[in-house]
């Protein structure tokens, strides 16, 4: 879990930070949060959790700007954040998932926003914010109410939408392994968003079931550069969110 | 009114269609059971959105691992030469025309291949996921629907009246009384029930029917 | 290397093909062809070879054009091609790489055309051919000669470059596993351009150092997912560019 | 005229300013000098545009793998901790704002932040690499360079004459006599030789000097 069987030359970096609380220290009211995972598969569920509890303790972060291709299940993991009322906003594709009744809720009230993005131009979006590409076009929503008042072009004969990069003042992730520089891998269809997000953030913060040493992971099977990450902390025991939600779990 | 065919027979008929190599992306729900019918002897590769390629059938229950599930969140298991990727990958398979098929579900399909299949108006909440892509870049799109509504109302229609996924985007359609090819703007009818005549057909159908020469029987097997 | 002790049900297709001049079979007069590598790292020197010979037993494919960083080292490979007469116009970053003699004679003579594209955008131009978005914004180029004739645009203060895909009939391409059903692995830094090469290009032609049955490679270490390939060849005891070039060796 | 800095010198001087836990990218040729260069107790992590982050010394000759290579194909190792990824993937990073310093050689630099390091003109083989995407991505762009052509001319310039690389994109400069900020599009001198006057500098400087209050003294080991 730490270096120290290194030699100190080779590596002084450690992006480790002790616990959940001190991951999530530098998320503040207002900002956009990207939350990893894709329904169950790779939610950071303690991490959204450890920004929970922060928020009943302290009334902060609010006013939140939440990055997901759904918005919650169950009452637990994002929906959790929602019922707490700490989601001023999503942006994602599909917010009628499983049990979305946090976000249904809110949204027929009128006290939550929703940016509705097609799936692709969603991560496509996220991967622009990430590579440096301010816009793209892309064939999907043209001629349909998603493309309202975005510019449209022709190449080719064919029409595409203009869609913009989508950036994060935070990501929260899971990865399988990190390693001490913040190398990542995935578990199984558990990358889905992530490596995406991981660089479409100012400040990237990720729990991983383990954390090895730099080395520990074939440089070949890197999914996430650890140029791409700020923070990583073990958590070893990680719940899986659909588990939680078939057990009828509520954290809010 | 001839018996017609169910979800999984219109399911099973679309499956036949699946050239042997293909790989496909079936929409969540109703077309996900296009996967069980595939013909011996041919092989298709499944693609899901959320970076899967190559899976296989559901797990038993209590086997489930909820890291691995599709793009409706169902566990999936993996056949072997599986794949994962992250989701803008996954999308370029979408986008960039790799993928052979998507089978889709729909509310309504018009005669000029334009696609009403995410939202039912302006009540409740909207969702579109991945839908809007997958119609522009499979290099073919296939509907498998219902004929027509529980209220009886045409689902093939002149013009779709429910918000638009796609403009001139289904090349093939498959319901439960007919088999229909999109071409020049109009449906044009290859298959029905053998026990339904073509003005049976027309009465339930929002827009004029092209009738070739030739019109097959469309039969399924009891499944 | 083959299929056998699978069951078939489980695995009919298989993409391999039995020799070099099949792999290279579909490549015709006139096409815009991509080759993986970057120097001599992921260099497809036997399937570039196996180009040439055809070229020279049958007098076809001539008049290519060829997509790669750079435009051939020494005698051998793209330089080779280049030597042969294939090449009539190069789309690169970089033509002078360490012994560029074979592209520089014909360049500066007016013989071979010469699409320069800087090394970033050449990269996103070939993604985003693989993943279909007909033009993208970057700054790179922006206000220089580079850019002359390209639209440009301003998001959010400055200044951007419109690029347009690239798309090619086919990408040739070394990797280090394949399995039957083309997923791919590569070997350290030589997968470089390879995997948007396999995405961007109709027809993907592979040599691999060894193929596998598939579920030998495991699905997470999967690089190139087998969707972008259509045909491999084994070769297991590939030539290294590099090391042919310091031998001196010359092909054409 | 004073002893000037040499290469290895100038590139000694740009590695003290590497932060603790950079990314950084070094241009093809003089600039990986640099790597050799860093101060004990600070880790910066190299990238190249070919796809490895995370990479060491060049390897003991006859003990090179040609698969591992950077960006100026010359062989390299790797640090623990390393990782491979393809090119798109790489420039993302650059393009992205990911790396906190890319050291660029150059031709010319100008007062504004121009740099122009491609092209020396309409004759030969035009080339750019991956300096075009460098210039615009890296956090802080700094610039390595004799003072003066082999010639005597300025490098350091009111505006470039030759082809650009970049639009003011340029912070720092690095050179043999002295080191340079470029702010309100204007050089301003940080660090000279001790044993050259200021006007002895502006004497080989192609555009004026800002002097603020304090100008530090350049100087270098023997290396």
């Amino acid at each position: 879990m730490n270096a120290r069987n290194m030699r100190e030359k080779d590596v002084l970096m450690d992006k480790t930070v002790p616990d959940l609380n001190s991951a999530v220290a530098g998320i503040e009211d207002g900002m956009v949060v990207m939350v990893g995972g894709f329904g169950g598969s790779g939610a950071p569920i303690e991490l959204i959790h450890a920004l929970i509890d922060r928020f009943k303790a302290t009334g902060s972060p609010k006013n939140l700007t939440v990055v997901n291709n759904n918005a919650g299940n169950g009452r637990i993991g994002i929906a959790a954040m929602i019922d707490a009322g700490m989601v001023a906003k999503m942006i994602c594709s599909f917010p009628r998932s499983a049990d979305p009744r946090a976000f249904t809720e809110k949204y027929l009230a009128g006290e939550i926003g929703l940016e509705l993005v097609p799936q692709g131009t969603l991560a496509e979006r996220i991967r622009a914010g990430g590579a440096g590409i301010p816009a793209f076009y892309t064939p999907a929503s043209y001629g349909t109410d998603v493309a309202k008042g975005k510019p449209v072009a022709e190449f080719d004969g064919k029409h595409y939408v203009q869609e913009r990069w989508l950036k994060a003042d935070v990501a929260i992730l899971k990865a399988e392994l990190a390693d001490t520089l913040g190398n990542l891998t995935y578990r199984k269809a558990a990358r889905n968003f992530s490596p995406l997000m991981a660089a479409a953030a100012a400040r990237t913060v990720v729990q991983a079931t383990r954390i090895v040493k730099p080395g520990d992971i074939d440089p070949e099977q890197v999914i996430t550069p650890g140029i791409f990450v700020d923070a990583v902390v073990e958590v070893a025991d990680a719940k899986q969110e659909e588990a939680l939600m078939r057990q009828g779990v509520a954290y809010a | 009114m001839s018996q017609k065919l169910s979800n999984a027979q219109i399911a099973w008929r679309a499956a036949q269609d699946i050239e042997d190599g293909a790989y496909v992306n079936l929409g969540i729900g109703f077309p996900e059971m296009v996967a069980k019918f595939q013909p011996p002897g041919k092989q298709a590769i499944f693609h899901t959105e959320n970076g899967v390629l190559n899976f296989g059938e559901a797990p038993a229950e209590g086997e489930e691992d909820w890291d691995l599930i599709n793009a409706g969140k169902k566990a999936i298991t993996l056949r072997p030469g599986a794949a994962f990727f992250h989701h803008a990958d996954s999308f370029a398979m979408v986008r960039g025309g790799h993928l052979d098929v998507a089978i889709l579900g729909t509310y309504e399909v018009a005669e000029n291949g334009d696609l009403a299949n995410w939202s039912t108006g302006p009540k409740g909440v909207p969702a579109v996921g991945g839908a809007m892509d997958l119609v522009h870049g499979a290099k073919r799109v296939a509907v498998i629907t219902d004929h027509v509504t529980k209220d009886g109302k045409p689902k093939l229609v002149k013009k779709c009246t429910l918000p638009l996924t796609g403009v001139g985007c289904v090349t093939r359609v498959y319901t439960s009384l007919a088999v229909l090819d999109i071409e020049n703007q109009r449906f044009v009818l290859r298959e029905k029930l053998p026990t339904m005549s073509v003005d049976e057909l027309q009465a339930l159908t929002g827009a004029e029917l092209v009738l070739p020469n030739t019109i097959g029987d469309l039969v399924a097997p009891e499944l």
